[in-house]
């Protein structure tokens, strides 16, 4: 393989493979950010973007069969191929997302897990805090264990914020649908909904265009992944940052260090974070600043609810 | 009322442009199936053009220059080498989708702020737009809508009341008659693709100039494919297929309405609402729905079989 | 002629690949002059005019128009230089209106089109009430009969101002009436001083009406002729010539496919005294033209074994309806259908195939060929299940390949090989084709309608023969055809069909063409067949 | 009123004078040179698709040998390439089938993605309900419930062309629309898979998976049964009544339903029959790939098939290696991003080129022959 000859033979050749194009500033980006850091650190890097998961188990073993030392796949409809292929090649290490704790992880495989309903629970607590009609969207791509997590997560942070404000949950049918996501977004306005929890991918940028021309401080939307307070500061309430750089380093040095195999759990102060806008009312804000310390200190314990939303 | 007609009209512009696009060539004969990768094209082309140039016009006629391109090329192929047409479809559907990422990638490439442009204002017609339910969504609009509304009639005006129209229509149902009586059926095919396949681009354009305020990958998401099957729909007819959009965009807001409000059945069966409404309307339209009779086929003078 | 003529093409050669179509092909035509262009299938005449009308590109040679050199790139040209063709096929636009076909591709004057179009109406009334040709303006063509359409074409041309009307076979769908009075329009025509060039396979019509006449064989001028220095004799000479060998006087089927013979000219013998045994009995037939109408109602026919019955109309009088009813193609709203003692009425066409039911369409193109499809698929079609062309469960190529191979070289085929394919051949070629397969069906019962339009003398005297062969082996024959000389000639029994129903009977050999010409369009009261 | 004496039949009987100019009977080529005739300008566009291609690739500023050579070679350079390869080549050439054998009567079916993902459910409902039955009842069982399932999307598509004349080409894209959201809903809400992170169904019994061939990557067995099938259809197609009816409908409904083929119902068979193969491509990614129905199984399969369906010209013999060569390319074309770090994107504008340049070679063979 040609980008291989780059990495001098010390170091290790790290392969990640991404969902969609790098150029998403989104999810995908996050990925290229991380190998950029292992970069940093020595590594050699490749990547393959806009893999469909169809196409994983193939992608994969091309990258074991030109040699690379750790494959990463970025995102945990990847899991179970990647756990497949490890077992297939157990000198080979692997890394792979996964919502939860898998059962018979290969002894090869590495597991983020991004723990979504965790870092979700502050938003609950501040989009309740937020709505003044009481009602609060969360716009979903598509209806997935992980995001109904999100979901319950949600309902959790607004049954604990005290206030009462009903969450609607929709899906758009694809994280990365920018048009449907403008269009839902229409709709759970004009539905009274004056809080939106998106989670998208690309498709959250359509989300901030329905903001558009409502009034400021009346609408508030969310955002996961990366912040996007510039598509729209005045309605822009909060991200859940992540950074896919730490876990990466954090494995690749447990593995350099001889263990092959773990669960990396994501989490405040671990790759994932809370920002809130600077628009936010402060009350608001510090309810949900709290939330954060609460969860961070074991005092509120956020529960996993992978099951379906009707 | 308002408030639904407001959320199906975009959704409205960008069918009825790319489907009067589309009906355009297809009445001189030329079965454009390039649709899909060209609005993805004119989405990426708008979208880089309006943020560097920072004007979104420029942005809309730049996207319709390439489509344009995109036509010529399609017409010269089939025309000139009379190549399948429908081959050369799928081959310049392939080229423009991954041309449009391509272009996004080699302006923008990869950034954590993506380059956002303001979307097209709108025009308020004075008193129009007062009218109670429908002044506001009808009145209220940015230009496309108001050049989509013109567009259509002018090509019902063109196809159903000038002799031009008559001989251009002609050129689609046996090109062989039209060439012995002097039209140019070259001339005719040609010019109807460059001009129908600029307007695919623009509707394309729409997207990011309108919904998202930029392009994002596979934003078209299949929609390319639906304005053949509106074209079919509307029996290639220009204020048909106006109506067979309005059609398409306000089963689909339903479909997403339905689900806001939370019936009970899962979203999905509503999201097939306006796929499985079209066909069974499909079921009653045998009456309109017939198409030119030599859609899709070469013509050569010389030879026996096309004609 | 003296002064300048009106067209001169000089030298014209045109090839297609291997094929050299026009060999160096010279023409003049007079101004005020009938010209007519006779020649076998295959001849070049059409090839030729198709060089007039810019539709083909010649290779070489020129073409002047009152003198003067012009060149012929597109049919827009040929128009702007007043030329005007009808085609051997029509090129209409099925889904148009009268008016609109004819005024498709010329700028109409008066502002709007509206307006536009009132004005070409009136011109058409003009010009259709100035020639004889009259049409329904606002009828869409393709509920047109034939004749009609033919008109229309004509119109079409002269619309745009013609000063050389060409017409290629123009008068294959037309009644005697109708032949009249199209050389009545044509003679007008020149009168006025345009030019006309006839292209057609008919001696007797070229003599009536044609002042000059040119003879075409294998792609080469033979000569060219006044009609003051020729006859009916003379031109088949020159026509059949050197094709085989030394010319003997013309057989009485010659004679009639020449159009030579004396109206009203049978061959073989007399049905007088002819009895026939039962062979198919038609019965209480009804069915539907294609817009649900039931245009033929209460059918009845007996044809006896070895008999030919003739059908005599003018297109659009429900020959095609009866064909396809006769053929089983077209279901039967009532009556019964048998042949033999098999009734056939009420089963899908394959079993009408199977019982030995032939047909040959009238249009070739449309129900008779599969154009892309080598002639090997074109002859075994219809009987492609039957035991004659498979081994085992499957078709056996080789074999149809062979039969293939038979029929082209009994048949005179015009083509490579089995393979060519049919949509390649000439029209003529396209009808031997559809004609090997319905012979070698061995038919019980044969429907043939047109059978040997725009067919040459050879093929026509071929076509008789095959026919004549069939009933001799107790085959039961129905001619639909709209060249009355032909049902005449060939048929034991003559009827007139009008409005889908007889509109009287004769015994060939008591016919006066032009009574049953008066009751093919609906003039007199039909009588019974004459005892 | 006049009769002429009938005058004795000319010296060889019924025979008309030959035709002027006859030509004699010739064939061009023979087989060889049509193999050459074939094979030649294929690789010749490959070829020049790939100068050009690469040239762009090189503007860019990656490395055009790199990326084309892994095109081009990948496929045989290793075992892997070669499995994964023919992994491929099924799908294809099952979907290029859904197209050809309705195209052979005339009808364009653009709804074998629907089909696709229709059968790969229908396998999956019985490779998952049955899970435990032993494989020689499980596994034919879950191929047949996918081919059903692909001929039955297919058959409303047939039943509402041949009942209410709804042009197939509307019906078919339509419907595929449809499938999406059906599998979506089987997918997460009938036999959602919780840990797969993405809409699939639970795994299908051990009996339904497709046994393999070789040492891991195995080669599934599905690739044995579709080179079978496609033996069978070339046969069926041309040896068969019925294949012969179907390409005479394709070549002129009118002709054909005067000389006693069934026209309207063949075509509707001819949708049915590529709904099934289409609905085989389906069970046989289940039960050979991906071991479960996966949303997105469907990948670009349907263009691909549409263009192999093409490039074929109505040969089904020639189809199985058309699909080949497309295999291969888009194999090749997914390392190509590996090795040389080309986009993903130039992947699709590689293939558009080599598409045009098979077209325009086959133009050029045409014009070279028609010369000859
Ligand atoms: N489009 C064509 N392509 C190839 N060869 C052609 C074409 N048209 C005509 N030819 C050749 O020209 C020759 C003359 O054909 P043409 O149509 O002129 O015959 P014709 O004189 O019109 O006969 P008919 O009296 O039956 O109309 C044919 O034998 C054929 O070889
Ligand atoms: N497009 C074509 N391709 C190949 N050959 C052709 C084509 N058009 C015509 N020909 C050849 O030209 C010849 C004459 O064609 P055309 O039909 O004009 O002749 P024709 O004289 O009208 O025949 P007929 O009198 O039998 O109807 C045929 O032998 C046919 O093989
Ligand atoms: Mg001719
Ligand atoms: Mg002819």
């Amino acid at each position: 393989g040609g980008s291989a000859d780059g990495g001098d033979d010390g170091a290790d050749k790290v392969a990640g493979i991404f969902s969609g194009p790098v150029t998403d500033a989104d999810l995908n980006a996050l990925g290229l950010d991380a190998l950029k850091a292992a970069e940093k650190d020595g590594a050699s890097v490749s990547y393959a973007e806009s893999v469909a998961v169809p196409d994983i188990e193939g992608k994969l073993r091309q990258y074991v069969s030109s040699g690379y030392t750790v494959v990463w796949t970025h995102g945990s409809q990847f899991y179970d191929a990647t756990a497949k292929v490890a077992k297939e090649n157990p000198d080979v290490n692997f890394i792979a997302e996964f919502d939860g704790v898998p059962e018979d992880q290969p002894e090869n495989l590495w597991v983020i897990d991004r723990n979504f309903h965790t870092v979700f629970y502050p938003l609950g607590v501040l989009a309740a805090n937020l709505s003044s009609t009481g009602k609060v969207g969360y716009l979903g791509g598509l209806s997935l264990p992980f995001s109904y997590a999100e979901v319950h997560a949600l309902e959790q942070g607004i049954e604990d914020s005290g206030k009462d404000a009903d969450l609607k949950p929709v899906w758009t049918g694809d994280f990365n649908d920018t048009v449907k996501a403008t269009q839902f977004t229409s709709q759970l306005l004009s539905g009274g909904n004056d809080v939106i929890v998106s989670s998208l991918n690309l498709g959250v940028v359509g989300a901030f265009e329905a903001m558009k021309g409502t009034e400021a401080g009346e609408n508030w939307i969310t955002v996961k992944y990366t912040d996007k307070s510039a598509n729209d500061p005045e309605h822009y309430a909060a991200t859940v940052l992540y950074d896919f750089a730490k876990p990466l380093m954090a494995i690749l040095d447990e593995i350099e260090s001889g263990t092959t195999t773990g669960v990396y759990v994501m989490g405040f102060g671990k790759g994932a974070d809370v920002s809130i806008g600077d628009n936010v009312p402060t009350e608001a804000k510090e309810a949900a600043e709290q939330a954060v310390a609460d969860v961070e200190s074991g005092a509120t314990e956020v529960e996993l609810d992978q099951s379906e939303v009707k | 009322m308002t408030e639904f007609l407001t959320l199906v009209v975009p959704m409205w512009v960008v069918f009825t442009l790319a489907a009067q696009g589309t009906i355009l060539s297809g009445r001189a004969g030329v079965f454009n199936v390039t649709q899909e990768g060209v609005m993805a094209l004119g989405a990426s082309v708008g979208s880089v053009v309006a943020y560097k140039m920072g004007s979104n016009l420029g942005g809309l006629l730049v996207a319709f220059a390439v489509g344009a391109l995109v036509g010529l090329v399609l017409t010269y192929m089939t025309t000139q080498l009379r190549m399948d047409q429908f081959v050369v479809g799928l081959a310049l559907f392939f080229a423009a989708t991954g041309a449009a990422g391509l272009l996004y990638r080699e302006v923008i490439g990869v950034t954590m702020t993506p380059p956002k442009i303001d979307t097209l204002a709108k025009i308020d017609i004075p008193v129009l737009s007062d009218i109670p339910v429908i002044g506001e969504p009808l009145f209220r609009q940015d230009y496309v809508f108001f050049f989509v509304v013109l567009l259509s009639v002018a090509m019902y005006w063109f196809m159903q009341r000038t002799s031009a129209g008559l001989d251009f229509r002609s050129v689609g149902e046996n090109p062989k008659a039209a060439d012995s009586l002097g039209i140019n059926v070259t001339l005719a095919r040609t010019w109807s693709t460059v001009v129908g396949s600029g307007l695919v681009a623009v509707a394309g354009a729409y997207f990011p100039l309108h919904f998202t305020g930029i392009f994002t990958d596979g934003m078209i998401a299949g929609r390319g494919w639906l304005v053949i099957a509106l074209a079919f729909l509307g029996g290639w007819r220009p204020l048909y297929v106006v109506a067979g959009a309005a059609f398409f965009a306000g089963m689909d807001v339903l479909g997403q309405k339905a689900q806001v409000i939370g019936l009970g059945i899962p979203h999905q069966f509503i999201e097939m609402l306006p796929f499985v409404a079209t066909l069974l309307v499909m079921v009653f339209a045998f009456r309109w729905a017939r198409q030119p009779a030599h859609l899709g086929l070469n013509y050569d003078r010389e030879s026996r079989l096309a004609g | 002629m003296t002064a300048t003529p009106r067209l001169e093409m000089t030298e014209v050669v045109k090839t297609f690949g291997p094929v050299r179509a026009l060999d160096a092909v010279s023409l003049e035509v007079g101004a005020r002059e009938v010209h007519g262009l006779l020649g076998g299938n295959g001849a070049g005449k059409t090839t030729l005019m198709n060089v007039l009308f810019g539709l083909y590109r010649a290779d070489s040679g020129a073409v002047r128009i009152d003198g003067r050199e012009v060149t012929i790139t597109s049919p827009r040209d040929a128009i702007e230089l007043g030329v005007g063709m009808v085609h051997q096929t029509f090129l209409q636009v099925d889904t148009y209106t009268v008016i609109e076909n004819v005024v498709l591709g010329t700028t109409l004057e008066g502002g709007s089109h509206r307006g536009g179009l009132a004005a070409a109406r009136a011109k058409i009334a003009e010009i259709s009430d100035r020639f004889g040709l009259d049409v329904d303006p606002d009828a869409v063509v393709e509920e047109l009969p034939v004749g009609v359409r033919q008109r229309v074409e004509i119109i079409k041309a002269l619309y745009r101002g013609a000063s050389v009307l060409i017409l290629d076979e123009p008068t294959t769908n037309l009644t005697p009436q109708e032949v009249d009075a199209l050389f009545a329009s044509l003679r007008t025509m020149v009168a006025e001083g345009m030019s006309v060039i006839l292209i057609t396979h008919k001696i007797r019509e070229t003599l009536a009406v044609c002042d000059r006449m040119t003879v075409m064989r294998d792609g080469a001028r033979v000569q060219t002729l006044e009609r003051t220095e020729t006859d009916a004799e003379h031109l088949a000479a020159i026509m059949v010539g050197e094709s085989h060998g030394t010319y003997q006087a013309p057989t009485v089927t010659e004679a009639v496919a020449l159009g030579t013979a004396p109206a009203g000219t049978v061959v073989g013998e007399t049905p007088a005294g002819k009895v026939f045994e039962p062979g198919v009995s038609i019965a209480g037939v009804t069915v539907r033209n294609d817009h649900d109408v039931d245009l033929v109602v209460g059918f009845d026919l007996e044809v006896g074994r070895g008999e030919v019955v003739g059908f005599a109309g003018v297109a659009g009088n429900g020959q095609v309806e009866l064909a396809e009813a006769l053929a089983g193609v077209r279901p039967l709203r009532s009556g019964t259908i048998s042949v033999g003692d098999m009734v056939l009425s009420g089963r899908p066409t394959a079993q009408w195939l199977d019982a030995g039911v032939a047909y040959v369409p009238e249009d070739r193109h449309r129900d008779g060929i599969l154009p892309t499809s080598g002639i090997t698929e074109n002859l075994i079609l219809g009987s492609h299940r039957s035991a004659r062309v498979r081994r085992g469960g499957l078709i056996d190529w080789r074999a149809a390949r062979q039969r293939a191979e038979e029929a082209i070289a009994k048949f005179a085929i015009r083509a490579d090989s089995p393979a060519t394919r049919a949509g390649d051949l000439s029209g003529g070629n396209i009808q031997r084709v559809i004609l090997a397969r319905a012979f070698a069906h061995e038919p019980r019962l044969l429907i043939l309608h047109n059978p040997t339009r725009g067919l040459d003398i050879g093929s026509t005297r071929f076509v008789y023969e095959q026919i004549r062969a069939a009933t001799a082996g107790g085959c039961s024959v129905v001619v639909i055809s709209e060249d009355l000389d032909e049902v005449i000639a060939i048929s034991d029994r003559v009827i007139a069909l009008y409005h889908g129903s007889q509109a009287g009977e004769w015994r060939s050999d008591q016919v006066d063409p032009y009574e049953v010409g008066r009751r093919m369009t609906g003039l007199g009261t039909p009588v019974g067949g004459t005892a | 009123m006049s009769t002429i004496e009938q005058s004795p039949p000319a010296p060889g009987g019924g025979t008309p004078p030959p035709a002027p100019g006859a030509a004699p009977a010739r064939r061009r080529g023979g087989a060889a040179g049509d193999v050459l005739w074939t094979v030649v300008p294929y690789a010749a566009s490959v070829l020049l698709a790939f100068v050009v291609g690469g040239v762009v690739i090189a503007a860019m500023g990656y490395s055009a040998t790199d990326a084309l050579r892994a095109v081009l070679t990948s496929s045989f350079e290793s075992r892997f390439g070669m499995v994964e390869t023919l992994h491929k080549w099924v799908p294809i050439v099952l979907c290029a089938y859904a197209f050809a054998l309705p195209l052979a009567t005339g009808k364009f079916n653009i709804g074998a993605e629907g089909q696709l993902l229709l059968g790969a459910t229908g396998g999956a409902a019985i490779g998952i309900t049955f899970s435990d039955l032993p494989a020689i009842l499980l596994l034919p069982a879950t191929l047949v419930a996918g081919v059903l399932a692909g001929a039955l999307w297919a058959g409303i598509a047939a039943v509402l062309l041949v009942r209410f004349r709804v042009n197939e080409v509307l019906s078919t894209v339509l419907l595929n629309f449809v499938s999406f959201k059906v599998i979506d809903w089987v997918a997460t809400k009938v036999w959602p898979d919780a840990g797969a992170g993405h809409p699939a169904t639970t795994p299908v019994g051990e009996g339904a998976r497709l046994p393999l061939i070789g040492e891991a990557p195995g080669l599934h067995s599905g690739v044995l049964l579709v080179v079978a099938l496609a033996i069978f259809i070339a046969v069926g197609m041309r040896f068969t009544p019925t294949g012969f009816e179907m390409r005479a409908v394709g070549a002129n409904p009118r002709a054909s339903l005067v000389n006693g083929v069934r026209t309207t119902r063949l075509a509707g068979a001819g949708l049915v029959l590529g709904g099934a193969a289409a609905g085989l491509a389906g069970a046989i990614d289940v039960a050979g790939l991906h071991g479960r129905m996966l949303e997105g199984m469907q990948s670009n399969f349907l263009i691909l098939g549409i263009i192999v369906g093409l490039m074929a010209r109505g040969s089904m013999l020639a189809l199985p290696f058309v699909a080949f060569g497309i295999a291969v390319l888009e194999f090749g074309a997914g390392t190509m991003q590996l090795v040389a770090a080309v986009p993903v994107e130039m992947v699709l504008v590689i293939e558009a080129l080599i598409l045009l340049f098979l077209l325009l070679s086959d133009l050029a063979r045409n014009r070279l022959r028609g010369a000859a």
